[in-house]
């Protein structure tokens, strides 16, 4: 365990940054996201969440596959780079790091994602604790502890200094590399801090939020479930919870013509939009209701069911704060855990 | 440019005026009311500035017999306004002389009561482009 | 996927001198769907075409490309070729490589390679053209005349005698309009009305026309082939069918004060009235405004003298709607007001008038009888001046920029009829040029100045100044002896400009026909299509086209008839499939296209829709394809883009940019 | 702002109406009155067919001017279509204008098919004023440039 | 608040209406969200307070095709939104019974967040009977105070007026909260210089991540697809590689919505990146304003929109670079 004063945390990334690409929250026009450093980066690692969530470091929002060239009649396909330089991301939360394991699950089985693969090869995650959770947050409920992230590093902001311990050998290679800006220190320091992390967990309102009933084997009884009817009924159908949720992994791949070339790319998707998982022959969700189920029996029913129980929702609760309808996942499960009380 | 061509382009500037519009209608010398002391007539102003005469024009006697009564700027067909043509030529000659015209923005301090107004409308007149 | 051919046309040398053919040939065939192509010298030559029917045929062309002139050349030319060669005509597109290149630049790697660009917009183009059908839509047979005058009745006549229905619908109380007016016409001389009535007897008697006289026309809709028009016939409050035409409520009518019309308002005129003594229909009106039944609810004189019962003070406005399938527009003329050409005392003294009231003067049934007098003291005139070009040939906004066409001849025949009948009387004619193309015109003006001593002085006249002594003083000039000249006149005569008859504005923007600055009527080609709007189905006859004399207006009359007759000789008509339509699905029923339209040709139905499963009604836009004229205004006022337009689609324009840009 | 490129060639469209503009590019052409090549014209039927989208598709894709060209107000040859496009244009280049694109960009001139020289002196000048302006770097898809 | 639901349940007794489109409460304290009320019993859970932003006005358009009446509460500025939809064909009046509900200016909870306000458990003085000028907001980390006008909604600040254009009936007083004027921030940005400009709107729109939201909030782009959505013109409505695509995104919108959206400001307000998307509106309409003379899209139900009106002396486009 390392520690480091605050003030000193630019020459830090400064010294990061000289041999790799470091990514961290930056404000920009008022909004906090994860952005690449620069000198004159307005660098944020007070706020609690970014907007979007850090996923895009490793699942960028859109990203180039290949690029078609046009030569005479033939064609040349010029398939994109993988990511091969080394980077770093600084200050992802704990709900995010758990996010990407979600995302892992996905990318990393078979068949493997390799534009995601080379991404989390050379990414090395520097975690940072909570240091005051909100009302929003509700990771607890999905066993996330934000007080310890388990990432390649782990940090802690307590009073004006940073406190770093590596967790994996990326970790540990990243420390070599910065070691000399830091002074030695004793874990026992970060303990108290971790402590009032957990205390203040404890009291915000939906951390006895209860997952009962939300399994792999609900398919039937949920997917019909009348409740669904009601609840859609705000959803304006905006893609605003999928893209900034640290756990949804949809893309669409499409092309875009240059004129002289067609470059196929592919972005992020959201369920909630009319078009996702368009086929030639149409829609199979024709409605907002389907679509809008779709979004939480995946979160809650089908990942779970094909990932050993493990949910696609950490509890960052971004979606709590930014749906335009003030709708989210918490009021879905809650919904129906009071109809259940109900029947 | 020969000094000519010149002198006929400063005359089309100064007057605004475009010459090849003119239909030689006449209704110009038709007009003047100082047309038999001129020995070069109204429309005739037009074919001196086509033609780039313009020395001839600036020493005719028509130059000084004009009164400006603007009649023929008023009544041509064509928007040729002969009268500004034989004003654009003595304001040649006037800045030949001396250079020493006034700007319209010099006018209102040198105003005197004692001035007629007839001097100051005739001013105006030349200085209203 | 297109099968595409693409087609270089040299053009001799016009294109082939500055683009390299063979080159934009050869990079044709790297574009997609591009299967062939080839240069030739003329592809619009028959050998040409047979070309392209060839490659059609031999390589299953299913879209082609014509690097060519102007698609407004050739277009049509290549179109039917393909046609004729079994492929939709709709499925070529030009790509103007001569007026908008070769044309215009002088280096030839340049003009090549915008050539081949120019090339891969139009193939990107017809990529995604579709074939298209025109549609088919009926055509009434009956055509409707907007005005009486000579070439209103020219053109009724000759269309009547083919046989098809027309209906005139004329303004005034009478048709004949400003012909009827005149006195004697030039360069014969003989008496208009002599040569203008048997006409407008012939119309009137026609089994085949039908004429509104006292009417005007209130709306039009519809498009070429099915005009439905409204005509208001204004109360005449005297019934057609009960009139004999006797006259007799005339001559008692005690109101004699209102202007007379037909006179130019140079004398009088009773309440009831017809307009000149040969009036078809010899029926009168009664002029409401100057009649005292109607302005205090006494007298009714006519009513009582009127032995047939046809005075109807109750009669109101009455509107007939009726079917046309071609409309001609002849509303003529009329004289400019002269109230911005004071320094010509107009307005000052009685005894300066128009051309067109001396024609009034000079005939025996106007207001002197026919004697040529002074209108202030009724004193024979001694000197006579005329003034030519008043208003016309004019560069600022009092006047006319144009020539009236018409003035120099008839001042040539009033001076020559002056000198004639009084040849004691002097007449002198201030001209500026004197035109007179035309078959015996210029020796109609010679006789004037030769035989009949008509004095012309070349300049326009700067002032008629009207003395205490009641003469007129004349200031003008003699540009040719160098002097101004001052003259005593008894009389003054301008030769006021023409202008096109102040109705044809509201009667243009009904028809949706363009006019130009002057308000003359548009024609549809300035020397190929001169009869014909470019409004299909709209042709025009005589002066509201431009200025003109009669046996000009008669001709174009005659022309226009002949447009008309080969509209209504047809069944059907062709309609451009170039049209707006309207994606059901996409279509939020709000609206908005239907307020840009110009045609009114989008309205509205709740219709049941399948949206990939719901089924809903919904408002929906729908297009009537025969009153769509395809300018797209709709689809870009559409938010959803549910609009768009048959050979002109979004995607088709978006490739076309696109293959620009690339 | 200086051109960098030496070799800046300028892509410009021009959108003209079959009725007017279209016939003057074509007088122009059979008049001879010669425009730089870099002009290409798409012949739409009117000038209220010209959707602000086709605009931004065309600066997309790497156009570096776009100037539209229309029957004078009064003269349309559908009534009205030019004074909708006039409207339109208006707003789209206020607010180009306003989001910073370089207000040379994008320009409307009405030219008549009998106004031959016009459209050529339009031609020119336009041109000249985007080689003044240089790359359209502001308001263009990059992977269209390369 | 009572008052509303008494009302809403007698409407719904007597059969006035079928339903009732409010507002429920959340369960955080500032997140209500709209919702649909079929009973009277329902309605314990209605609510209306200063977090009530969403203008309901775009529900409607779907609750049109309901059968029977939907009661709708409408704030003020709500009401021009509801107009245009009329105007537009895309609601029906009579399956609407419009409450025009009072306002007292609607409350940002980004704007309390940026006082660095966090963890909230309640806030006080957001109801429509209190009127407050400060909230009292409980959190994790103690009590906190916000002045109520710091913690509006911009368009608040810029109120239309608090009028009601169309309604059946009317409930709640309204207080004036407007204290700036509408186009001051668009006037900053027309003054900038070109660059400038560009870098402003380059900074605000590198941050949109084209969730859509702006659009599918806003009433006036209610079409059953959006041309983004739509293969036509062969755009997308997802993330581009090249940020072009957010430019292009939001001109064509403002533009679709020129001359039709009222300024209800719904764009703005769900931004989660916080873009001042209302800029490229009022953009719009302060040029129509100027150019085309004063118009108010959802004043009526039947004046000609200025897109699709002209005069013969419009001014031409070259105005746009002498104006300076």
């Amino acid at each position: 365990m390392y520690k480091i004063a605050k003030e000193n945390l630019s020459a830090l990334f400064r010294l990061i940054a000289d041999s790799q690409e470091l990514y961290l929250p930056v404000k920009t026009a008022g909004q906090v996201n994860f952005a690449a450093w620069s000198e004159e980066a307005d660098v944020a690692l007070d706020a609690l969440k970014t907007v979007k969530s850090p996923k895009d470091a490793f699942f960028p929002q859109s990203e180039g596959l290949y690029t078609v060239r046009r030569e005479g009649k033939k064609m040349k396909v010029e398939p994109e780079s993988l990511k091969e330089a080394d980077f770093v991301v600084f200050g992802m939360k704990a709900c995010d790091v758990k996010g990407l394991e979600v995302l892992d699950n996905v990318f990393l089985t078979d068949p493997v994602d390799t534009f995601y693969a080379a991404r989390r090869e050379h990414g090395t995650v520097v975690a940072l604790a909570c240091h005051e959770p909100e009302e929003s947050c509700f990771c607890k409920v999905f066993g996330v502890d934000a007080a310890d992230p388990a990432a390649d590093v782990a940090a802690w902001m307590i009073g004006e200094d940073l406190y770093w311990k590596a967790l994996t050998e990326k970790g540990e290679a990243l420390t070599g590399k910065v070691k000399e800006l830091f002074s030695d220190a004793d874990e026992g320091e970060v303990e108290a801090e971790k402590e009032a992390i957990h205390a203040i967990v404890e009291k915000l309102p939906y951390m006895n939020l209860s997952l009962e009933g939300w399994n792999g084997d609900a398919l039937s009884e949920k997917f019909d479930d009348k409740l669904w009817e009601e609840l859609y009924k705000p959803c304006l159908a905006c893609g605003t919870c999928t893209f900034v949720c640290p756990t949804c992994q949809c893309y669409d791949i499409k092309d875009y013509n240059t004129g002289n070339s067609v470059s196929r790319y592919r972005c992020w998707d959201s369920c909630m939009y009319s078009d996702f998982t368009m086929m030639a022959h149409g829609n199979n969700r024709t409605s907002q209701m389907q679509r809008f189920r779709q979004r939480f029996m995946h979160k809650l029913v089908y990942y779970p069911a094909n990932n050993d129980g493990m949910y696609s929702c950490v509890g960052c609760g971004r979606c709590v704060e930014k749906c335009p309808a003030s709708l989210n996942i918490v009021k879905v499960i809650k919904a129906f855990q009071k109809q259940g009380g109900e029947k | 440019m020969s000094a000519k061509k010149k002198q006929a382009e400063l005359i089309e500037e100064i007057s605004g005026v475009n010459p090849l519009k003119c239909m030689k209608c006449g209704k110009c010398s038709a007009s003047c009311p100082s047309y038999n002391e001129m020995d070069i007539k109204p429309h005739q102003f037009v074919s001196y500035v086509i033609n780039e005469d313009v020395e001839s024009l600036v020493n005719s006697a028509s130059l000084w017999k004009c009164l400006s009564c603007f009649a023929c700027v008023e009544r041509c067909p064509r928007d040729v306004k002969p009268g500004k043509l034989i004003d654009a030529a003595r304001q040649m000659v006037v800045r030949q002389k001396e250079q020493t015209y006034l700007s319209p923005d010099e006018i209102p301090e040198l105003l005197d009561p004692e001035l007629p107004q007839q001097l100051l409308v005739s001013a105006f007149r030349r200085y209203r482009r | 996927m297109q099968r595409i051919g693409v087609f270089v046309c040299h053009c001799g040398s016009n294109i082939a001198a500055t683009v390299d053919v063979a080159k934009v040939a050869e990079m044709a065939l790297m574009e997609p769907g591009v299967v062939h192509a080839e240069d030739y010298q003329y592809m619009c030559s028959e050998a040409g075409q047979a070309k392209i029917a060839d490659a059609i045929h031999e390589k299953k062309l299913s879209g082609i490309v014509v690097c060519s002139c102007s698609p407004r050349m050739h277009e049509a030319t290549f179109r039917k070729a393909a046609e004729r060669a079994g492929l939709n005509p709709y499925m070529v597109e030009i790509a103007n490589i001569r007026e908008h290149c070769s044309w215009i630049h002088k280096d030839m790697e340049e003009a090549t390679k915008k050539a081949v660009i120019l090339m891969r917009a139009a193939v990107a183009k017809v990529n995604l053209n579709t074939p298209l059908q025109p549609g088919e839509s009926r055509v009434t047979k009956r055509a409707l005349i907007i005005g009486g005058g000579i070439a209103g009745i020219q053109t009724a006549l000759d269309i009547a005698d083919a046989g098809y229905e027309v209906d005139i619908v004329e303004k005034t109380p009478s048709i004949g309009g400003r012909m009827s007016q005149l006195d004697k016409t030039f360069p014969t001389l003989d008496c208009s009305a002599c040569i203008l009535t048997p006409k407008m007897v012939e119309a009137s008697a026609h089994e085949k026309i039908n004429i509104y006289t006292y009417s005007e026309v209130e709306n039009v809709s519809g498009f070429v082939g099915d005009f439905t028009v409204d005509i208001r016939k204004k109360a005449r409050s005297v019934d057609m069918d009960k009139c004999t035409g006797c006259g007799v409520c005339q001559e008692k009518c005690p109101s004699k004060k209102a202007p007379s019309e037909f006179n130019r308002g140079l004398n009088n005129r009773s309440a009831i009235y017809t307009p000149f003594a040969q009036a078809i229909p010899n029926v009168p009106v009664i002029d409401r405004e100057a009649c005292i039944k109607f302005k205090t609810g006494k007298c009714g004189i006519c009513s009582k003298v009127c032995q047939a019962g046809a005075i109807d003070y109750e009669q109101k406005d009455e509107i007939i709607t009726e079917k046309y399938g071609a409309i001609v527009v002849a509303t003529g003329f009329d004289t400019i007001n002269l109230e911005k050409y004071d320094e010509y005392a107009y307005s000052q003294s009685k005894d300066v008038i128009t051309s067109l009231e001396l024609e009034r003067v000079m005939n025996a049934a106007g207001p002197t009888h026919g004697h040529l007098e002074r209108l202030s003291d009724g004193k024979a005139p001694k000197e006579m001046v005329f003034i030519q070009c008043v208003g016309s040939r004019c560069a600022d906004d009092r006047g006319k920029p144009y020539c009236s066409k018409i003035c120099c001849m008839y001042t040539a025949k009033h001076a020559m009829l002056i000198r004639d009948k009084y040849p004691d009387v002097n007449v002198t004619v201030f001209y500026i040029d004197v035109r007179t193309p035309g078959k015996n015109f210029d020796e109609f003006y010679r006789r004037a100045v030769e035989q009949y001593g008509v004095n012309y002085i070349k300049g326009q006249v700067g002032k008629v100044i009207p003395q205490p002594n009641g003469k007129l003083l004349v200031q003008g000039s003699d540009l040719l002896d160098n002097r101004q000249i001052l003259k005593e006149a008894d009389m003054v005569v301008l030769a006021t400009a023409i202008e096109p008859n102040p109705d044809v504005r509201k009667i243009a923007t009904m028809l949706t026909a363009s006019i130009d600055t002057n308000n003359f009527l548009t024609e549809a080609h300035a020397k190929l299509r001169p009869v014909e709007s470019p409004t299909a189905g709209i042709f025009l006859s005589g002066v509201c086209q431009g200025p003109k004399d009669i046996p000009e207006t008669v001709a174009q009359a005659g022309a226009a008839a002949v447009k008309a007759i080969g509209l209504l000789a047809k069944d059907k008509l062709l309609t451009n499939p170039c049209t707006a339509h309207s994606d059901e699905l996409l279509c939020n029923g709000c609206s908005t296209c239907e307020n840009v339209c110009p045609y009114g040709a989008i309205t509205y139905e709740d219709k049941e829709v399948n949206d990939h499963g719901i089924r809903e009604v919904r408002r929906l836009a729908v297009v009537n394809s025969a009153l769509c004229q395809g300018c797209g205004a709709c689809t870009v006022a559409c938010p959803s883009g549910a609009m768009d337009l048959q050979g002109f689609s979004n995607r088709q324009i978006i490739a076309e940019v696109d293959a620009i840009c690339r | 702002m200086s051109i960098e490129n030496k070799n800046f060639r300028p892509k410009i469209v021009a959108f003209c109406c079959n009725w007017c503009s279209y016939a003057g590019a074509d007088l122009a052409g059979s008049s001879r009155l010669s425009y730089p090549a870099d002009v290409k014209v798409i012949r739409v039927p009117c000038s209220c067919r010209v959707n602000p989208m086709f605009i931004l598709r065309a600066f997309e894709k790497g156009a570096d001017g776009v100037i539209m060209c229309g029957c004078h107000p009064g003269d349309c040859h559908y009534s009205t279509g030019n004074y909708y496009a006039r409207r339109r244009m208006t707003l789209l280049f206020s607010m180009l204008d306003y989001i910073g694109v370089e207000n040379g960009r994008t320009r409307v001139e009405w030219v008549s098919a009998a106004e031959g020289v016009k459209f050529s002196d339009t031609m020119n000048s336009f041109v000249e004023k985007i080689y003044s302006l240089g790359e359209n770097v502001r308001l263009g898809d990059l992977r269209c440039r390369s | 608040m009572q008052e509303l639901i008494n009302r809403a349940k007698e409407l719904l007794n007597d059969g006035t209406v079928a339903r009732v489109l409010g507002w429920k409460a959340g369960d955080l304290p500032y997140n209500p969200e709209p919702a649909f009320f079929e009973s009277a019993e329902s309605l314990k859970d209605f609510v209306y307070n200063g977090f009530c932003g969403a203008n309901l006005s775009k529900y409607m358009i779907e609750a049109s095709k309901l059968e029977g009446k939907t009661l709708v509460c409408l704030k003020p500025c709500d009401t021009y939104s509801f107009n245009q939809l009329i105007k537009e064909h895309r609601v029906d009046r009579e399956k609407a019974y419009i409450i025009g509900v009072g306002c007292k200016g609607k409350l940002d909870i980004e704007k309390i967040r940026n006082q660095g306000v966090k963890g909230i458990e309640s806030i006080e003085g957001a109801e429509i009977g209190d009127g407050a000028d400060e909230l009292k907001i409980q959190t994790i980390y103690g009590e906190k105070t916000v002045a109520y006008a710091d913690a509006m909604l911009e368009r608040c600040h810029v109120c239309k007026g608090k009028e009601h254009k169309i309604y059946d009936e009317e409930i709640f007083e309204s207080k004036e909260t407007k204290d700036g004027e509408r186009f001051d921030e668009v006037s900053r940005i027309e003054k900038m210089s070109p660059a400038e400009k560009f870098a402003f709107f380059q900074k605000e729109l590198s941050k949109c991540i084209r969730c859509n939201a702006c659009r599918n909030v806003c009433p006036a782009c209610s079409c059953r697809k959006c041309v983004f959505d739509s293969n036509k013109f062969d755009s997308s409505q997802k993330a581009n590689v090249d940020s072009f695509e957010e430019k292009m995104f939001h001109i064509i919108r403002a533009f679709h919505v020129a001359g039709r959206c009222t300024d209800c400001g719904e764009c703005s307000r769900v931004c989660p990146q916080g873009i001042p998307l209302h800029l490229f509106n009022r953009k719009f309409i302060k040029d129509i304003d100027e150019l085309y003379g004063e118009y108010q899209a959802g004043d009526d139900t039947d004046s000609k929109a200025p897109l699709t009106n002209y005069t013969f002396e419009d001014a031409e486009p070259s105005i746009v670079g002498k104006r300076g």
